[in-house]
């Protein structure tokens, strides 16, 4: 077990070096000459030359692809061009935001849908399945703008209930200013959500061993609750954990529309803001993240399922 | 009879409603199972037997499955009426079930010893240790070794059979009074299924259970049923008495099932099957005499002396990953160390348990897998490292059919396409046109209507399917042919048909066979000299005649006595006697 | 899974009540900035919004007077204005005695020192670091004797050497200082009025490092208590601030407005300052509603809830006493040609193409009609405008326009490829250019869009990338050489002059205007220029345009300004009022 | 008699579910709604003006006008053509790539495997949001950047679906088979095994199409997207500031032509896999 942790952490360093790959592409092959944009509207020439050599751009392309992969490896990302602040400070404090609202939501909505897609399993064919079915669908059929643009404008304007934008640091004081966004995110992922854990929980439904369950006289529930929940979960384990990076990163419309200051928001503003270092920190810190993540989904499977022995 | 029958099905009919119609899967079906009695119900697949014993579980899917006629008493109380409550009281508790397929039939994420306590917990109101308690003297009952640390295990973490052991502990946890097992057998390997026969029977004795055994083949049951149910096209055909049944069956299907199944001694020359007794319309028709008679192969002299395959020493490994970087630590030898010849027109039959090695050893011969030393000499010529065009040309030579008729033939391909697909390859035939002249000619040969031949594989059943497969391979009018465990997936009636049906083509075309299966009987019937195999090793090796008569080996020996003993009861003359 | 639901249950619950009381005790000051704030290095605050945030902790020598229009310089940290040589070239200041600057731990024992003359010489120096690379150098490019010499010494070195004395900056006593200028700067002193030359301390920027924009220390009227970059700074009023009294006097009609309730009371008004951080128009608008915040720059999309028919406020807005404050901004909108493109040489076609844009269509789509339409570089509200003057080229004249077009060799735009502009990629941009390719292709001119961000339209423009592009421009200070440099030669791209204009009797006016100081005669020298490159369209002139805003009726003593730096410490609170009013809310 | 494919059965039996019928056709609708636009049979005058700036919906403008007085409706016209073209662009890009190099892994697993499965984690594990903003943004904003965009993005959950597929299907029998009379590995995995996979690309392409043109909206909105044509997304990008006038139809008019055509897709991905995938055959 240990030798596979290490040996999956080790697949890290293949995979930092294809991220630098596409951010060093991107950012530093095709993307033009941010010098223009540091200085301002009344930058000189010289300053522009100068400023150049300062941030090693003149420097033959390995050598700045060896300074992607270095911070890619050191974590050490420079000060962001726009805000000039340290970037991995930013990253400490964009984190809490982003996750004060992903967390609660993510948690929420991967319960709720797990207990509905249970119901609707449970009752497969019928009626309600097939509305609970249409629901899902029809609700990822409306585009992710107009739920932000209604709920802000409707609940937080019209009815008052939540806070309209913005951010307290600390417990509670956050609460009212997540819940809104939160919400949305929650209405936002039940669908697909129920959606891939009702097919998952029918496929478990039709094998033969739920059949040698119904053959040993359980009941209904206890087979669906028991017997099928625990060999679904299998799965499921796998498409929540590797969604968990995610949220690291924070939801990039709702945290710019509820003005949250999490990560989501830093990075669309970078993008916005042709701040380069900080999208490469971005991506990089994503990656590490989703990789440590896939290791951690494939340690549970283990638990989960105990025909899976890690080498 | 005095005493009511335990359960008694009357006039059952069940219907299948699907979008593309309704299929009656049981027609208006009635037998009785009384108390303590075991009773067979045999019948090929899709006969309706299996439905029939889950109508009786009340298991059929509802709502595609309806039963617009019929009752079954259990105890004279009718289950198709009971509600889910009443039914869930029942099952487990009073009828109990077995599956075929013990690998997906238990629940993988739980230990065995759970699965079976929580049967008892549900329906015996005990507490947990005690139901733990039961569950070891269970399991022990069933001859597992070790209860208490088998009992922790996954059921990934044992053998077939032992699964199956552990399905049957969990279907007698309740004391039921009726046991149905459906195909309980069929998927375990010839040494097990006579052990877990021999389980069932002593435990229904023990325990004095009734017990529903559903099979399609007959000589399984003919130690254990009392009374023997033959199913066809969804009626019942025949029922009687297990002894009657064997020795004076009434119905030309039954006689054809008993018929089929080859013989370890003596067998015809072509097996019987179902066909020679009935007409397609159901009619009886007389067989001819002929076909019984003993036919003897060792009698037949060898057209020639020239060794067409030889192998020598042959070793196929794999590697086993390890280490940091997942390297190759070792290796796991699947042939080790094999030898022998097989002349020309022959066939070689090779018997073994399934990881023997055995289908490794026929796709090394055909270099479908790189073998890692040894040589094989094909007509004289070293073919172990031919490469490329070589061994294209080879392939034209050499043709190999497969185990599983379902997986071997692709499923959006036509039959026409399967079959001119290795004249493309090898440029055989001026014109399409051509080739599907000679793919009609082999279709017809092997017994398929040729108007078919624009359909896929999905149109046909795995008989049928299994011809196309021989046909495949006849294309290249190879001289060797690889016939890997190719009618083990088959019910006996059919099996029957194909073993003719390669014996028939192997005289027309002389054709040298490596007839690979895990049957004995089988082996013994078609083949000339036979080979047991046993972990990657040949043990023995010899005539058929001689290694059935005179086994040197303990291992053997163990696979002889696995083979049902049902058709000893009959014989054939007793079945054309009328 | 159950133990789950009451903590869902409780989620909801606090959500909902956890609305907090308002505080009417203190005099709290709720503002919105629009904008990100990079921080608080005075050398870096390229924009209005950063200059806001670094005006309520800093000062500079001199500040724009709140009231007074045309905008005035006074001193602020200077004592007085500066003596100035005959020839315009020797500066001498002097400084406030006993200005303090806030109490950090970077002084000896964390108290506040005062501000002396080596204060203002570090400044500067700072700003022309190599180092830095600050976004003010152009202020002093050029400007000071020796400091462009020090700073290419410099550029090789590790750090560079701030104790060198330099020419141009010199130390005279404690408080007093003299630069001395390469040439005639008359903007000089407005640059000291900029958030560029806002005085630091240099042990606060030895300590922080590069931290420093995050650990403001100045000798401003507030204190940063809280700086959370993307969501809100607080600001708690400097106890220590030195004796600054409310100004008594200011433009015609301030008066009436009741602007001088405050006169004569020390300054800052207000306890605390909450900035929001607000990006998205609609949560603006929506806090400004719950009056959680006092004054709002009125977002263009809720320009018609706000306003009726361009003019007046929504009566329901003014029934909770919400204000309307309007005024022309000194900016001007333009769409430039690129003059280095062959097609642009041609003035027949930059006529034509002005001549069809419907400017009274677009200024009501965009500006809601309260736009002047600009006749050429000069703002109203500068020397050098002259509201006679009407360019003939400035109006809606489609027969004209398809005229010259022909003239230009391109009858009915036959033979003329398209042409793209390069725009931002916010909403109203991509709306204007749709709009003006529609009134293009009236006349046959086929117009696409280019979509940027803002970093890549400056970048297309200093690369000289680009056929048009459409921008702003606001004055950097109230004088008009701001606006005619962006036609000056010399500046070309990568500088400040983006179309690559090059008009040879323009650029000699120019260069004899600037070494002038504000009199009429330079005014003059202005109005020929603007009008003399109005008739040649280098440019197709857009509009000046006009700031809304609204405030709430407790918000006191607020005027428009282009300067809004040092505006905030002006600023009051009536607490009666507001918990009266809010209940409407 | 007559004969059927696996193809044909399944298609026999969407036809017979009344909804994916449906969902057919509205797919097929917006198809032929955007190839007549695209050929400039209809649509072609969207930026006409025909009528006064912002008037509400009528008889006469289905979904009113918008600040310039064109006619929303056929700006939705023309915004179909785009959302089906991203979503047939995105296709095109991605199919190819994800098909061959998840096909090419899956049979020859080794080092090539080991290259591909690097390449597609790498792209995974930069969120997709940020790779399609970043590539639109260098590329130069426009269609083109967006269907490269998108297509870069959408291949690797091909490639993956199809790699672990084909592995399946080469241990197969009939793949055996087909090397048994001398197929070579071209013929074992393209002409046997991708016919066998293909339920793969059309699922996953059903769906994907609406994730693109999910994708198109948001990048739109973000100023990335298309331009100089109007698109779904720029029109609720312009009603986010129309909104507050009380001009609603932009907004109402490009949810609603977004929705039935995701909602479509969505219903009809659903269908394909229920009738298409073998596993969940006989359910």
């Amino acid at each position: 077990m240990t030798r596979y942790i290490i040996r999956r952490l080790l697949y890290l360093i293949p995979v930092l070096l294809g991220v630098s790959l596409i951010i060093f592409v991107l950012f530093n092959v095709v993307a033009g000459d941010p010098t223009a944009v540091l200085l301002g509207k009344n930058a000189t020439p010289r300053q522009m030359q100068e400023l150049r050599e300062q941030l090693g751009l003149n420097k033959p392309l390995f050598a700045q692809y060896l300074d992607v992969v270095r911070s890619a490896f050191t974590f050490d990302f420079g000060r962001s061009w726009s805000s000039k602040q340290e970037i991995s400070q930013m990253l400490r404090q964009g984190a809490y935001p982003s996750l004060c609202l992903t967390i609660p939501a993510f948690v929420i909505s991967t319960v709720l849908s797990l207990v509905i897609s249970l119901g609707v399993a449970f009752y497969r064919g019928k009626g309600i399945d097939l509305f609970v079915r249409f629901c899902c669908i029809a609700g990822m059929s409306v585009s992710a703008l107009a739920y932000i643009l209604f709920f802000q404008y409707f609940f937080a304007f019209k009815l008052g209930w939540f806070e309209i934008s913005g951010f307290e640091f600390g417990f509670p004081d956050f609460v009212p200013f997540i819940a809104l966004p939160a919400i949305i995110w929650i209405v936002l992922s039940i669908g697909p959500d129920v959606r891939f854990f009702r097919t998952v929980i029918l496929d478990e439904i039709y094998q033969d061993y739920v059949r040698t369950a119904r053959a040993k006289g359980l009941s209904e529930m206890h087979i669906l609750l028991k017997h099928v929940l625990r060999n679904a979960m299998i799965p499921i384990i796998t498409y929540v954990v590797i969604q968990i990076p995610f949220l690291i990163l924070g939801a990039l419309l709702l945290e710019n529309f509820f003005s949250i200051p999490g990560l989501g928001g830093i990075t669309l503003n970078a993008l916005n803001s042709s701040d380069f270092p900080v999208i490469k920190a971005m991506a990089i810190l994503s990656s590490v993240v989703y990789i440590v993540f896939s290791l951690i989904s494939d340690i549970l499977y283990t638990f989960a399922d105990p025909r899976v022995k890690l080498k | 009879m005095t005493t009511s029958p335990l359960l008694s099905v009357r006039n059952l009919v069940v219907d299948f409603h699907t979008s593309e119609g309704v299929t009656r899967a049981v027609n208006n079906v009635s037998f009785d199972i009384p108390a303590g009695k075991t009773i067979g119900i045999v019948g090929e697949s899709g006969s309706g037997k299996s439905v029939t014993s889950l109508a009786v579980m009340g298991l059929l899917q509802k709502p595609a499955a309806r039963v617009p006629q019929g009752e079954i008493l259990l105890n004279g109380q009718d289950v198709l009426k009971f509600n889910d409550d009443q039914l869930r009281r029942i099952r487990g508790n009073q009828i109990s079930m077995i599956f075929q397929e013990p690998m997906t039939s238990l629940n993988p994420v739980f230990k065995v010893g759970e699965q079976i306590a929580e049967a008892l917990r549900v329906h015996k109101k005990i507490s947990k240790k005690e139901a733990w308690e039961k569950t070891l003297h269970l399991m022990n009952q069933v001859g597992i070794p070790n209860p208490s640390a088998s009992a922790n295990k996954y059921p990934h973490e044992m053998s077939g059979g032992q699964k199956q052991r552990v399905m049957i502990a969990m279907a007698i946890s309740c004391d039921p009074k009726l046991l149905i097992a459906d195909e309980p057998t069929t998927a375990l390997d010839v040494t097990i299924q006579k052990q877990v026969l021999d389980l069932l029977f002593r435990l229904q004795q023990e325990y004095h259970m009734s017990m529903m055994f559903i099979t399609h083949d007959l000589g399984v049951i003919g130690d254990i049923a009392d009374d023997v149910v033959v199913m066809y096209r969804s009626n019942v055909v025949e029922k009687n008495n297990a002894k009657h049944i064997f020795t004076t069956a009434q119905h030309p299907y039954t006689k054809g099932l008993l018929a089929c199944r080859p013989k370890l001694g003596a067998n015809p020359k072509r097996l019987l099957t179902v066909s020679d007794f009935m007409t397609e319309t159901g009619e009886e028709k007389p067989v001819s005499l002929a076909k019984i008679e003993v036919f003897d192969k060792e009698t037949v002299p060898d057209k020639s002396d020239e060794v067409l395959l030889e192998v020598n020493n042959l070793i196929t490994q794999f590697p086993i990953k390890g280490g940091f970087f997942g390297r190759t630590v070792d290796h796991f030898k699947a042939v080790s160390d094999v030898s022998f010849k097989i002349k020309k027109g022959k066939t070689l039959g090779l018997v073994g348990e399934s990881g023997c090695g055995k289908t490794t050893l026929g796709r090394s011969i055909l270099r479908l897998v790189e073998p890692a030393s040894g040589s094989i000499i094909y007509g004289g010529k070293d073919i172990t490292h031919v490469y490329a065009e070589e061994l294209r040309l080879l392939r034209r030579k050499m043709q190999i059919i497969f185990q599983d008729p379902y997986s071997s033939l692709n499923p959006r391909m036509t039959i026409t396409e399967i079959l001119t697909e290795p004249l493309n390859i090898h440029n055989i035939g001026a014109s399409k046109t051509e080739r599907i002249d000679m793919a009609r000619a082999l279709v017809d040969r092997v017994g398929l209507k040729v108007a078919q031949m624009n359909r896929y594989p999905h149109e046909f059943s795995g008989g049928q399917r299994q011809r196309i497969c021989i046909a495949r391979a006849l294309m290249l009018k190879p001289e060797f042919v690889v016939c890997d465990e190719s009618v083990s997936a088959l019910d006996v009636s059919i099996q029957a048909q194909v073993l003719n049906l390669l014996l028939d083509l192997q005289e027309e075309f002389s054709l040298t066979y490596l007839f690979i299966s895990h049957d004995l009987s089988v082996v013994n019937f078609i083949a000339d000299e036979v080979g047991v195999m046993y972990a990657g090793k040949i043990i023995e090796m010899d005539k058929a005649s001689r290694i059935y008569q005179n086994p040197k080996e303990e291992y053997t020996r163990t696979l002889l006595s696995a083979i049902p003993k049902g058709e000893v009861k009959s014989s054939l003359s007793s079945l054309v006697h009328k | 899974m159950k133990s789950l639901m009451p903590v869902l249950v409780g989620l909801v619950l606090l959500t909902i009540g956890c609305s907090k009381e308002r505080n009417f005790d203190e005099r709290e000051l709720h503002l919105i900035s629009p904008e990100k704030i990079a921080g608080f290095d005075p050398i870096h605050g390229s924009d209005l919004y950063s200059a806001n945030e670094m005006g309520k902790v800093y000062e500079g020598l001199y500040e724009f007077h709140p009231f007074k229009r045309p905008y005035e310089l006074v001193p602020n940290l200077a004592e007085s204005l500066p003596n100035v040589s005959a020839d315009g070239l020797t500066y001498t200041f002097v400084v406030k005695k006993g200005v303090l600057f806030r109490d950090s731990p970077v002084f000896k024992d964390g108290l506040g020192r005062e501000l002396s003359a080596d204060d203002v010489l570090y400044t500067l120096k700072r700003l022309a670091d190599p180092k830095l690379q600050a976004k003010g150098w152009w202020l002093l490019d050029d400007r000071i004797l020796g400091l462009n010499e020090w700073r290419e010494k410099n550029a090789p070195l590790e750090a560079s050497n701030y104790d060198e004395v330099i020419e141009g900056l010199k130390k005279i006593d404690g408080y007093t200082l003299q630069i001395k200028l390469k040439k005639p700067y008359p903007q000089f002193l407005y640059a000291l009025a900029m958030n560029y030359t806002f005085i630091v301390a240099k042990e606060a920027v030895e300590h922080y490092g590069k931290e420093f924009l995050n650990y403001p220390v100045g000798t401003g009227p507030f204190l940063l208590d809280k700086f959370e970059q993307s969501n809100k700074i607080v600001y708690i009023k400097n106890p220590k601030f030195r004796e600054k009294l409310f100004p008594s006097e200011g433009e015609e009609g301030d008066e009436k407005q009741g602007l001088f309730a405050d006169a004569g009371k020390k300054i800052p008004l207000v306890d605390k300052i909450i900035v929001d951080i607000q990006v998205e128009s609609q949560p603006k608008w929506l806090l400004f509603h719950k009056a959680k915040a006092d004054l709002l720059e009125i977002p263009k999309d809720n320009f018609d809830q706000a306003v009726v028919g361009g003019a007046d406020l929504a009566p329901e807005l003014k029934g909770k006493g919400i204000r309307l404050i309007k005024n022309p901004m000194l900016d001007v909108t333009f769409f430039a040609f690129n003059h280095e493109d062959p097609l642009f040489k041609n003035v027949k076609l930059r006529q034509a193409m002005s001549l069809a844009w419907d400017r009274g269509e677009a200024n009501k789509l965009f500006y809601n009609n309260t736009a002047i339409e600009a006749q050429s570089v000069i703002p109203p509200g500068l020397g050098g405008y002259r509201k006679e003057f009407k360019n003939p080229f400035v109006k809606l004249d489609l027969e004209l326009a398809k005229k010259l077009l022909a003239e230009a060799g391109y009858p009915n735009g036959k033979g003329l490829p398209e042409i793209t502009i390069q725009t931002r990629n916010d909403t109203i941009s991509r709306n204007t250019i749709e709009h003006f390719s529609k009134c293009m292709n009236k006349i046959g001119v086929k117009v696409k869009i280019g979509v940027n961000t803002w970093p890549e339209l400056v970048n297309k423009v200093t690369k000289k990338q680009h056929q048009m592009y459409t921008m702003a421009w606001g004055a950097d200070y109230p004088d008009a050489e701001n606006f005619l440099g962006l036609l000056f030669c010399p500046n070309q791209s990568p500088g400040s002059n983006g179309s690559n204009y090059c008009n040879p009797a323009f650029d000699e006016l120019f260069r004899q205007s600037t070494i002038l100081q504000d009199t009429p005669e330079r005014s003059a020298f202005y109005e020929k220029m603007n009008e003399m490159v109005a008739l040649d369209v280098p440019w197709i002139f857009g509009f000046n345009r006009t700031k809304f805003y609204l405030s709430h009726a407790w918000l006191k003593n607020f005027k428009y300004s282009e300067y809004t730096h040092t505006q905030f410490q002006y600023l009051n609170v009536d607490l009666e009022v507001k918990k009266e009013l809010s209940k409407k809310f | 008699m007559k004969t059927n494919s696996l193809w044909k059965d399944s298609f026999k039996q969407l036809a017979r579910d009344k909804i994916s019928l449906i969902s057919l056709l509205i797919v097929l609708f917006y198809a032929l709604v955007a190839i007549l636009s695209a050929t400039g049979i209809i649509a072609a005058d969207w930026s006409k003006e025909v009528g006064g700036s912002n008037l509400p919906p009528s008889f006469e403008h289905f979904f009113g006008t918008d600040f310039l007085g064109r006619s929303v409706f056929i700006k939705l016209i023309r915004g179909t053509q785009i959302a089906m073209s991203v979503g047939l662009a995105t296709s095109l890009i991605a199919i190819p790539i994800g098909v061959v190099l998840g096909a090419v892994a899956g049979y020859f697993g080794g080092w090539v495997d080991d290259l591909i499965t690097w390449l597609y984690t790498t792209f995974s594990s930069i969120p997709n949001i940020m790779l399609l903003i970043a590539i639109t943004m260098i590329l130069g904003k426009g269609l083109f950047a967006v269907y490269v965009a998108l297509g870069a993005t959408s291949w690797v959950n091909l490639c993956r679906l199809i790699r672990g597929e084909v592995m399946k299907h080469k241990e197969r029998e009939y793949v055996q088979a087909a090397g048994a009379i001398g197929g070579g590995h071209f013929r074992k995995l393209f002409i046997h095994i991708l016919p066998n996979v293909t339920h793969i690309v059309i699922i996953n392409t059903s769906l994907q199409f609406q994730v693109a043109i999910k994708s198109e909206v948001i990048l739109s909105y973000l100023g990335l997207g298309v331009q100089g044509e109007p698109s779904w997304g720029t029109m609720i990008d312009d009603a986010k500031l129309e909104l507050a006038k009380g001009v609603w139809w932009q907004l109402a008019g490009a949810t609603l032509a977004m929705f039935f055509i995701v909602l479509a897709f969505n219903m009809l991905g659903d269908a394909l896999r229920d009738s298409l995938d073998p596993k969940l055959k006989g359910k």
